[in-house]
């Protein structure tokens, strides 16, 4: 399926879907609330068989908390970007999708362990990296460790 | 006899008797037991010592290494020298542990190790018990060991050495019958037990030999058992030490963890000289009937050199497998034991009791 | 058992280095990244300008340039350096502070036998004591 | 009238114990805790914890300028330090669109797979020391150091090279490169057949690892396992067929695929995967077209604001790049997605039922490097 039609189908799926342009792979951002439901969509339907999440990554972009999904059809060779969003810094949410793709087990867990981004549903959210008694989440831009962090 | 030139007993009874003549019975007897028992406690840590230097020194060439090369010319003194460092290190007493089974665990092994090297024979007239039922004692006595390495492993509190000792107790109970049964082979064709008597019976060739097939089998399947049961590679599994660290003597330092070492070098050499006692003549020089000038040089050379040359290729076949193989997983541990071993034992005492019967050997 | 037993029988193919006993005929390759140095000449000079960056470009800090303003005597003013101070305790050998020195000022070293009973001992001063820049490097 | 509480009897065959393998174990190859449940020597289930070596390289690579990142890079997969060097610099250069020159790639592939091979040769050495057969693992070493001294002499080090720039190398490879690469292909083809001898042949290793740890090619893409792991469940995954850079699409080579996906067979697509390399290193090694060492490049290399994904192959598997720029000389965040970390996910799943001694050849065969999982 090529990239517009991935488009039209995403966005039939979620309508706000909102596409952002000049990409390397087709991107797109989704309301949270919509997000798990879509992947299953896209992991389940024939053919789109996005099967292969390569990639997940928190991002902090100091407005909000973001985190980005690659996915990648193993069967039709396409790939899709997809961010969701959310500018609650005090306790971020998102729904997991280690139901989905078993690979997204470590992945959020990492993105809990540094960013602090919470996954509903997860079956072993613990920090992974980190001590268990860690405080406050080290990836985020506004993070001060005066000990570990050594500025040049 | 064309070899008495080397024969010990005479030297052994002027001793005895001179030992007699002087002391009362019952101090004669302590001191030649004395005697012997340091003269097997000297032979013993040499022995060991040597092997330990022997086994790093193969495995380094056979890995493209140089192996000890600091102390001493060629590393010789290495292992001296790691035993003196043994000897200063710590004992480490462990929280929780069972002390005295701790601290017994160690003596058990070696004790075993050393009743089991009384019934060797080194030489004509060179051995400290000749039983008639000797095999059989030498069966019972190096079992014992297992005993000693279940309670260190169970003693030391730790899981690691618990599983270690537990696959050392199943894997040394199952590979005892098939040392047993190759064994009971050559008893079948030797027609004794008495280490002394067979020996004897090799005087015209050795049982490898004179027992056709069968004895060959047996004594493939006598290396590979007996490798087995003195817990070397590929059948280490209860010191693997990439799966349980050190196995059941994780916990050990200092002298305790140098008696298990020690004893397991003796176990080696224990069931090596089995191997070259009951299947290649013990001491009895390399025999062609017939050829009377070759015999009679081959007389020349002292029987323990024989001994020791014999037991020493043993040994080398040993450390060739150990090095070679990579470690066996336990249930195919046991699946080669009971499925494999076991039934070609028996059919091959079975083949030679009907040869023996038949009178087919040599 | 073939494959080590024909090791076994043909030691001429042991590999070990046998490392202290060989110090003498022991080469390292010419492009060893043993640590920085900074190359004097026969007359005590370097090629270093002070300019500083190396210590930009080090990723780790294990650089620190100490220098001074002089005016020359032509008028124009100058940066010497007085201490080119190297850690090598921070340095990770990535080789971007000789890559980028534009004067060739630093190089690899062939020492590799770094260890020191005492940290301090670990930072460096890459200047020689009195030495100055060769002429004509800006 | 006491109430009678009856407390459960634990049924003595269900009960499990722990046993914590790691940090320090000499099969977890560094600082990895495995805390397992074992029945017997059954492992029920297993938690891996990682994080003893977490550097941050992450928000290290925040601070730094893209040259700079390169050298943090090769800490992560420090076996195949060249090919995670390879990830930043095609990022640096595919976001500003500079062409390098050809004589950048051909180097760049063939150093790539002579990590390959030397990064599978100690994957060799210890998979069969996991195995009991400590022989391997010196002669996997001894081979190893014909490619460790092959980098020596062009790059200066052994093992972290920091060797690739954004547009290029550091210095052009030696003089001898190409004589002492075609002597060790040579060479390496020989011993090769010894490790057929001593550990492929070997019926022992083979019976204990045919069908252990089995992974179903469904499971490898769930789980996102990539690299020979992956391959030999039959998960086509090669990113150097698929999406191919440098010179690796003028190259002939053939991706390794089995679809048992046990232990043994992930064994032989890395034997396999090792004969490749040569093969692609035998194609190279003689037309090696002159020119510049490097493109020209900026002093202060600014990516544009954007995001930029890129991926390549290590020896473990595929190892992405996720950069996003604001347009400065430092990345707003990059985030490196490292194929042992996915691959250290399916553990648990494929070790489940099977014995401790399974476990650690499990372990051994899907080739952990511990300091990427925590990077």
């Amino acid at each position: 399926m090529d990239n517009e039609r991935l488009t039209e189908r995403i966005r039939t799926l979620v309508p706000e879907a909102q596409l952002e342009e000049n990409k390397q792979f087709l991107t797109l951002v989704i309301p949270a609330d919509k997000f798990h439901d879509l992947a299953v969509n896209l992991k389940e339907s024939e053919d789109t068989l996005m099967d292969y999440l390569f990639c997940l990554s928190g991002v902090d972009m100091i407005k909000h908390l973001m985190v980005v999904y690659h996915l990648n059809s193993t069967k039709h060779g396409h790939s899709v970007e997809l961010k969701v969003k959310t500018e609650n810094r005090e306790n971020p949410a998102f729904d997991t999708v280690s139901d989905i793709w078993q690979a997204a087990n470590f992945y959020e867990r990492e993105v809990f362990d540094l960013f602090g981004i919470r996954f509903n549903n997860h079956p072993d959210l613990r920090r992974i990296f980190l001590d268990e008694n860690w405080q406050g989440y080290p990836f985020r831009k506004d993070y001060v460790d005066e000990v570990n962090i050594v500025d040049l | 006899m064309a070899f008495s030139i080397y024969d010990f007993t005479s030297f052994n009874q002027a001793i005895d008797h001179a030992l007699y003549a002087s002391l009362p019975p019952v101090l004669a007897v302590i001191v030649e037991m004395t005697i012997i028992g340091l003269v097997f406690l000297v032979f013993y840590a040499v022995v060991g010592l040597f092997l330990v230097y022997a086994e790093r020194k193969v495995c380094a060439f056979m890995q493209n290494r140089v192996g000890p090369n600091r102390v001493g010319p060629y590393g010789i003194f290495q292992t001296i020298a790691d035993f003196i460092k043994l000897l200063m290190k710590e004992l480490i007493s462990i929280k929780n542990s069972d002390k005295l089974l701790f601290n017994l665990a160690p003596f058990i092994v070696i004790i075993a190790s050393f009743m089991a090297i009384a019934a060797i024979p080194f030489g004509k007239g060179l051995q400290a018990i000749d039983f008639d039922i000797g095999i059989l004692y030498v069966i019972a006595v190096s079992s014992l060991g297992v005993v000693g390495i279940l309670l260190a492993g169970w003693s030391s509190n730790n899981k690691y050495s618990l599983i270690g000792a537990m696959r050392s107790g199943a894997q040394i109970i199952s590979y005892e019958l098939s040392v047993g049964l190759s064994l009971l082979t050559i008893i079948v064709l030797a027609g004794t037990m008495q280490f002394s008597q067979i020996v004897e019976g090799q005087a015209n060739g050795w049982f490898i030999f004179k027992g056709h097939i069968p004895a060959f089998i047996a004594f493939i399947l006598f290396l590979i058992a007996s490798t087995a049961e003195t817990n070397r590679g590929p059948f280490d599994l209860a010191e693997a030490e990439s799966e349980l660290t050190a196995g059941f003597h994780t916990e050990y330092s200092g002298i305790k963890f140098a008696f298990f070492f020690l004893a397991e070098y003796m176990n080696m050499f224990i069931v090596a000289s089995i191997a070259a006692t009951v299947f290649l003549g013990g001491w009895m020089p390399f025999h062609f009937s017939g050829w009377a000038g070759f015999n009679h040089v081959m007389d020349y050379i002292p029987p323990f050199v024989w001994y020791l040359g014999k037991t020493a290729f043993v040994i080398f076949l040993m450390m060739w497998f150990k090095w070679t193989f990579p470690r066996l997983r336990i249930d195919q541990l046991l699946n080669l034991e009971w499925k494999y071993l076991l039934p070609i034992n028996l059919v091959n005492i079975l083949v030679m009791a009907f040869i023996v019967l038949m009178g087919w050997h040599f | 058992m073939g494959v080590t037993g024909k090791y076994f029988f043909s030691p001429g193919q042991i590999v070990t280095e046998q490392y202290p006993e060989n110090r003498k005929t022991l080469k390292m390759a010419e492009r060893f990244k043993g640590e920085v140095i900074m190359p004097h000449d026969e007359n005590n000079q370097h090629r270093c300008t002070g300019c500083g960056i190396c210590e930009l470009n080090c990723p780790n800090g294990s650089i620190e340039i100490i220098s001074t303003r002089i005016e020359t005597p032509e008028g124009k003013k100058v940066r010497i350096i007085d201490k080119h101070i190297y850690h090598l305790s921070m340095c990770t050998f990535c080789g971007l502070c000789i890559k980028t020195c534009p004067s060739d000022s630093l190089a690899w070293g062939q020492e590799f036998e770094h260890a020191v009973f005492d940290r301090s001992k670990l930072t460096k001063v890459l200047n020689q004591p009195g030495s100055s820049i060769i002429k004509g490097i800006e | 009238m006491k109430e009678v509480i009856h407390t459960p009897v634990p049924d003595i065959e269900e009960e499990e114990y722990h046993i914590n393998m790691g940090p320090q174990h000499p099969s977890t190859h560094g600082v990895l805790r495995l805390v397992v449940s074992l029945q017997g020597e059954i492992v029920k289930s297993l938690k891996p914890h990682c994080g003893y070596i977490h550097r941050g390289i992450e928000k290290m690579c925040e601070k730094d300028t893209y040259p700079q990142i390169i050298h943090l890079t090769d800490r992560m997969d420090y076996l195949s330090a060249h090919i995670n060097n390879h990830a930043v610099c095609l990022l640096v250069e595919n976001a500003l669109q500079v062409e390098v020159p050809e004589r950048v790639k051909y180097i760049r592939t063939i150093i790539d797979e002579l990590t390959r091979i030397q990064s599978h040769q100690l994957w060799w050495a210890c998979y069969g020391m996991d195995l009991g057969g400590l022989t391997c693992f010196f002669y996997g070493l001894r081979d190893r150091e014909h490619i460790l001294d092959i980098f020596e002499e062009s790059f200066g080090s052994r093992l972290l090279h920091s060797y690739y720039t954004p547009g290029g190398l550091m210095q052009d490879i030696h003089p001898n490169f190409q004589k002492r690469v075609k002597e060790f292909i040579k060479y390496f083809q020989k011993k090769i057949k010894d490790y057929d001898r001593i550990l492929t042949g070997n019926v022992i290793m083979t019976e204990r690892t045919r069908g252990i740890g089995i992974l179903s090619k469904e499971d490898a893409i769930n789980y996102a396992v990539t690299g020979p792991s992956g391959r030999a469940s039959g998960f086509s995954c090669d990113v150097r067929k698929h999406y191919p850079y440098s010179v690796y699409d003028k190259v002939e080579f053939r991706e390794v695929l089995f679809t048992e996906g046990d232990t043994l067979h992930r064994y032989y697509a890395r034997m396999e995967e090792m004969r490749e390399s040569m093969k692609i290193i035998e194609q190279l090694i003689d037309n090696i077209p002159e020119g510049e060492y490097s493109a020209k490049m900026k002093a202060v290399l600014k990516l544009p604001a954007g995001e930029y994904y890129q991926r390549v192959e290590t020896a473990r598997g595929e190892l992405g790049a996720y950069c996003i720029s604001d347009g400065n000389k430092t990345p707003f965040r990059l985030k490196f997605r490292s194929p042992n970390f996915s691959n250290l996910g399916v553990l648990d799943k494929i070790s489940r039922e099977h014995k401790i001694a399974d476990l650690v050849a499990i372990g051994a065969s899907l080739d952990f490097v511990i300091p990427d999982i925590d990077r």
